[in-house]
């Protein structure tokens, strides 16, 4: 059903087995069943039919990541909303926020079982179970196990919720300050039906490329996704008015380090609860966010410095994202030095591409592709160059040589690049043609939050 | 010398600016300011709708030679407008501006504006 | 001592009793007592001397949660400081973060002893050696066990206490930008000590409706208590000076979503955390939680689209507001449609309570009733028509019917309108004439920050 | 390797090697090796080759506890930045971010093998397998073992690191609004390498005072170094233009609000996380930070409420401040008594020492020393005063009397003053005479934001 | 016609707004600035009492037709007072007003205002 | 009697304040605005240098009698200069006033300045 993670061998579902009883105690006893305790008593004979008794430790850990990973969305309507104009930035941060309801709800109707029910041709997935949500408590008495490890299933559904709704608000960046909040309600709602989870469930669902790439929390399925969704919707919607004779000043930097320090700790849940424990490949996980994350932001500083005898705190966020981005498929398969490695390297493209686009002159107005997309890609590929151990022994992928992996790798980019690409560009036209996706042009110099939600987000600004 | 002093919509102010540049008026000053005039604005609060007491508004001021007072006030006029004028489009003030100084230089009058 | 759950079956207690020693391993060894030790040497031997092994996974959980609780403070306080103006938003948020100093001490003074010490009519609580927390590293060794799952005694305690905290912050929304400090803070310590105590202990902790109330984390203790009480108080200490004639604009909207992105996150520790377990129903509330929010939050906003044609972020909020407050009394006990129902219902029914008080007039200033008060009740009473299992099967009750659950729940919710609605009249009275309640004209013109504080929220909006 | 707590008795080493098997499920499955399989289904026989099982619930708290410290930098960054005026609000954000990046880089290059490493002569730890981490994952299998818990080694390494992260940004606000980036940047890498790697080596390493010292968290290692090197750096560098005849104030008290908040909450990882479990001493030490946290928040208002007949936010925080440092050192090692006289004494003594310093003259800008270095010194001292036991029954030391530990403490304070206070002025020399430190009178009225960072902080303060 | 500018305390702009109402002068424009007179205003920081060099206030600008000048003058000087006047209630500055032009229909002059 | 509206750098504030105290000109009004001149103001964005269309400005705006005309704006120039005079020093525009009273005692003219 999920193959995120390669299975454990026999040997250990068989100690699973055995050991069961000893520590069924630690499960969550209120609610247990008769046969689990039965069990429990009789002390050390096999109990097959019961379910699996929750680690109560990985639990705990799995809750707290979805608490990071929701914090993130916060965190990122803070970091877009600081960047954009005074006039628009509650309407940016409600890209964000809104996300957590359509995508809250989808993902509870129709979501989950497409991302993780059994696979329809490899390429989506189908669950009447999971429809709702419905039968999740029936199954497996509510359990989810992977790897050995087991956890209520629910936590399981709920973390993996949280990677679908920030997906697409990361998009909004690339065409912030100048679209219709009820288009973009629709685009997200149907981009996360249409392109996220076919490729959450090719890559981590029971797809067609499971168990093939190293992508441990999204590297490919997220950041390349999204960053590429942008680079066509800024292509395709077009610049801001005024872009780029008029500057357009960030409003709100403060806001934006907020944000900004939000996105490291809540990555910490995004990348270590990826793993679906609270052992060994977390703590690797944890250590290599963290490496990535300081090496990318010290390296934009830097090279900032270098070129321009002053360094940005806009530049330092930057940096860091770039490192964290590049390290999220990476963070449980490489060396710390690889980990520091794919802070600085993937920063500094991303520094290039991002005056690339000023040279090009298309307006992904906060460089979602320019960050999300280029590390993304760096990240996923460059990853192979600083392995800790044979691509086999890494947790989400069978490959059985490095260069298999390679190309697995590449299978998994490319295929993001292409899915993304395509039916972002369809989605576009269609709800372009339909309702029209630009705000009229007196919205636009009026500001989306006066123009689309009737409000003003700094009343501090007016003697009231 | 005259001081003219714009009430305008802010989010006109960037067609006013552009305006004036085109008009070769480049020096400027902008605040930011609230007022009441006819205008009613309505912003919602928990489904209710409300309408400040003051509006947000830009206030500009510029320094013209005698000459220039006409384009100048013509020029804002235009790019202030929506349309064929609404609620709120806001006003102009003129007024004698006796010295006009360059902090820089130290020069005065018509070259300092 | 406490009935927030009902125990186990003597079945599970003597399993926890047989396995004690397997897992005496996972206790906090560096001050494991000797004898625990040998016990645990001896591997199989009862050691009924010993106290329980501490279950390190639900500790952690504990503790992240009681972070997370914590975080709600400021996370209200962010959110109802937003929505004043800007001559009050330090008064406003002092309102939530004093509450923290001085419950936080009354708290381990002698509020745990009145919520959750034995028993006195089952109307309030005590317990010597809870004073000041003096005896409770003598009591079974510093653990604390509940439903067979052990715990630090200290982790409960701290968990209980943020709750207590953050009660009387609530109630502050409701007569926002015009009282007294000190007024203030004496009306909180006396609200805790004679509604929020006898409240909590009477349904959570060993009084008269213990084990009767499906009231997970505190739709009737907290919600609908704070919300009759805001009621009250906006009644007894009239509308601001010039409300409603003149608008009262928020100051800063985005301060307002910042917190409701820590509340939303918060509430997480908030419900899960009050399974006190890591494990099936913990996942469940978390689940449920996210869902009651999503749902609420998508009503408002497609409430607002409909009637309005905007879509507002203080709408978001709102309805996400609501639909966490229904679901708290739930989480561990409806189904996911349930959820997504007490996330629609409720605010729906906000949303015209809102429109209703601009009719009546009076001055709710943040909705403290208008939100808290009524998603509340109608979660506290809504929840029944959503259970997934029989009551019995719930947690917290110990109810043989549904008429019978139900009944407990009406008797919940108005004993909580009854006891918060009469005392906080009578607190209200009696602080305004012994030392006055409202601000002064002058006080109330110039702002609470300066006249109360003699400070300035936002420097920066004059030059230096 | 490691004394930051006494090890274990052999009895409890000896429990531990008979239970591994029966846990040994619960640990990381996924990257288990085949020996602790093995070990698993024999069931009970002694596995000395296996690395230990990783405790699931300790790491589940250690990880998140890895989160609250980060989640301080941001904290510390809102908290400084809210204080200072509006032209350098972003450089003293960045004073604080930037050492994420810097010291983030450095612990994992040397840091760690500075202060966990073996030590060479009780001053200074060294281990070439520490440098890079290179060595990590083939140590013990990845694994960390203290008192009998075992955890990842990275969990470890980056929970550590954290620490080492947060210490030099607190001098910052010594020097506040006048230092240059680029020398600021130098002198907190060297402050590392020099005052605080030693410092923690000495104390928590394998140094001379390893086993003697009560410093749970760092009221020795962190806060008096850091306070003592703040105030040193005041009197070395002079005061600000214009101080004190201008007044200087604080651009945005919100946002030092919502900085104290995260402080608040991030203090629990910071002292409960300190006791590298999830058991009784962690909920303890989470009560005790609780307990003076609020003492002191509640001291400082009430002063002030006396003496000025108002409470400032800015006192509120200030009060919570000097309570949480004042814990930091005792939050395991005192009663709830204690630690309410540990908010309340230090509090009291920083307020006073505060308006000394405007006495005085000097420009310690944000009370560095005030707060952090008094109530630090207050703290390691006064805790000897409310110890809940027998120094010897305290994880972190070895003391056999009372008076021996005392004389252990005072070790401690004049150990950190004195290595911090002198090596502290030897860097500022040598940096000074190098590249400058203090800012140009231009660059100084100008602001750093501009002047250094090329950025404005509140871009909405302008019409754009 | 007179431009009449009024730096008066923050918290008296509701009332002045109100009392002008009430003498039918409903257009107005406001903003945030800081002054120096005579008054001290105290703040606490960490406590330490410390006054700073600017304090707030808010400024008004109110155009007028000449005949409207004295009882505008008159509100606001009552409605802005604290008591019988207090340090810092404000000034009031009056300037002649050249041109005054309603950028809606390009009305000039006395009915524009 | 003037009033002087003088548009400076923000960060010369301080220094005029000070030398105008020196000058024993206390009474003062400071505004923020943004303004266009000659100058440019370089910020970085993302590694790209961007040059903003309005620059931070700090106005002030004093009323004295006209006899304290030009050692007040002596006073400005001397002290907003940067060095020898920099591009974006600022303006200084003197207005003839025509009223002043003071709201606390309605005092009116030169000594309610
Ligand atoms: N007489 C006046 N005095 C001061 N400000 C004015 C005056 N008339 C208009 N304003 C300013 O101009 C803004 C726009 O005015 P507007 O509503 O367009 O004027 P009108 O109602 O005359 O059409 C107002 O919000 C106010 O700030
Ligand atoms: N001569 C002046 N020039 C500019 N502004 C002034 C002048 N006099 C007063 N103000 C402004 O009016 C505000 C209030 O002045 P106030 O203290 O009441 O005056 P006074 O000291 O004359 O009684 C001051 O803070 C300042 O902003
Ligand atoms: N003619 C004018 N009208 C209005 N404001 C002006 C004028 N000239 C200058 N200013 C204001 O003064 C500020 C500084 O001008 P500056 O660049 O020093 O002038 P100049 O280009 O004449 O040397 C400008 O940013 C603008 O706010």
């Amino acid at each position: 059903m999920n193959s995120r993670f390669k299975m454990g061998s026999p040997l250990l579902a068989l100690a699973a087995a055995a050991l069961a009883p000893a520590i069924a105690f630690a499960q969550d006893a209120a609610t247990a069943v008769a046969p689990a305790v039965d069990a429990a008593v009789a002390a050390a004979a096999p109990a097959p039919a019961a379910p699996p008794a929750i680690d109560t430790g990985t639990t705990a850990w799995m809750l707290t990541s979805i608490c990071l990973v929701l914090l993130m969305v916060p965190g990122l309507a803070l970091f877009y909303a600081g960047l954009v104009r005074t006039k628009n930035v509650l309407g940016t941060m409600m890209h964000s926020f809104i996300a957590m309801a359509i995508i809250g709800v989808m993902w509870v109707v129709v979501g989950y079982a497409m991302c993780f029910g059994d696979t329809i041709g490899g390429v989506i997935g189908w669950n009447p179970a999971y429809l709702g949500l419905s039968g999740i408590d029936a199954k497996d008495g509510g359990t989810f196990t992977m790897a050995g490890v087991t956890i209520p299933h629910f936590v399981y559904i709920m973390f993996q919720g949280k990677f679908a709704i920030i997906t697409p608000a990361l998009i909004a960046g690339a065409f912030a300050e100048r679209v219709k909040f009820s288009s973009y309600c629709v685009f997200i709602l149907l981009w996360s039906l249409l392109v996220y989870c076919p490729l959450c469930h090719i890559i981590w669902g029971a797809g067609f490329l499971s168990c093939k790439n190293i992508d441990l929390a999204g590297g490919t399925v997220i950041h390349i996704a999204a960053g590429i969704a942008g680079l066509v919707a800024a292509l395709y919607l077009g610049a801001r008015r005024g872009y780029p004779k008029q500057t357009m000043s960030p409003n709100n930097l403060t806001m934006t380090l907020l944000g900004a320090g939000l996105l490291w700790v809540g990555w910490f849940g995004f990348n270590s609860g990826s793993t679906i424990q609270s052992g060994l490949d977390t703590g690797r996980a944890l250590a290599m966010t963290q490496i990535a994350a300081a090496a990318g932001a010290l390296s934009w500083v830097v090279l900032e410095g270098i070129i321009h005898k002053k360094a940005t705190s806009l530049g330092f966020v930057s940096g860091m994202l770039a490192g964290l981005v590049a390290i999220t498929p990476a963070a449980n398969a490489v060396t710390p030095f690889g980990a520091l490695m794919l802070g600085l390297i993937p920063t500094v493209i991303c520094y290039f591409a991002v005056q690339m686009k000023n040279k090009l002159g298309y307006d992904d107005s906060l460089d979602v592709f320019g960050i999300h997309g280029v590390a993304g890609i760096v990240g996923a590929i460059g990853l192979m160059f600083f392995l800790r151990t044979e691509p086999k022994n890494i947790a989400s992928t069978c490959a059985d040589t490095w260069g298999g992996q390679m190309v697995y790798q590449l299978e998994g980019v490319a295929l993001s690049i292409a899915v993304s690409g395509v039916l972002t560009l369809v989605l576009l036209f269609v709800i372009n043609k339909v309702m029209g996706f630009r705000l009229s042009a007196e919205a636009e110099q009026a500001g989306m939050d006066h123009a689309l939600h009737g409000e003003h987000g700094y009343g501090l600004l007016n003697l009231n | 010398m005259k001081l003219i002093i714009a009430i305008i919509q802010p989010d006109k102010l960037d067609a006013v600016r552009q305006a004036l540049i085109d008009a070769e008026i480049t020096r400027i000053t902008v605040s930011r300011c609230t007022g009441h005039g006819r205008q009613e604005d309505i912003d919602l609060y928990r489904g209710q709708e409300v309408s400040p007491n003051l509006i947000p508004k830009a206030r500009i001021e510029i320094a013209v030679n005698d000459g220039f007072e006409k384009v100048t006030v013509d020029t804002i006029i235009k790019a202030a407008r929506h349309g064929d004028g609404k609620l709120g489009d806001g006003k102009i003030f003129v007024q004698d501006l006796v010295r006009c100084i360059r902090i820089r230089t130290g020069e005065e009058g018509g070259e300092a504006i």
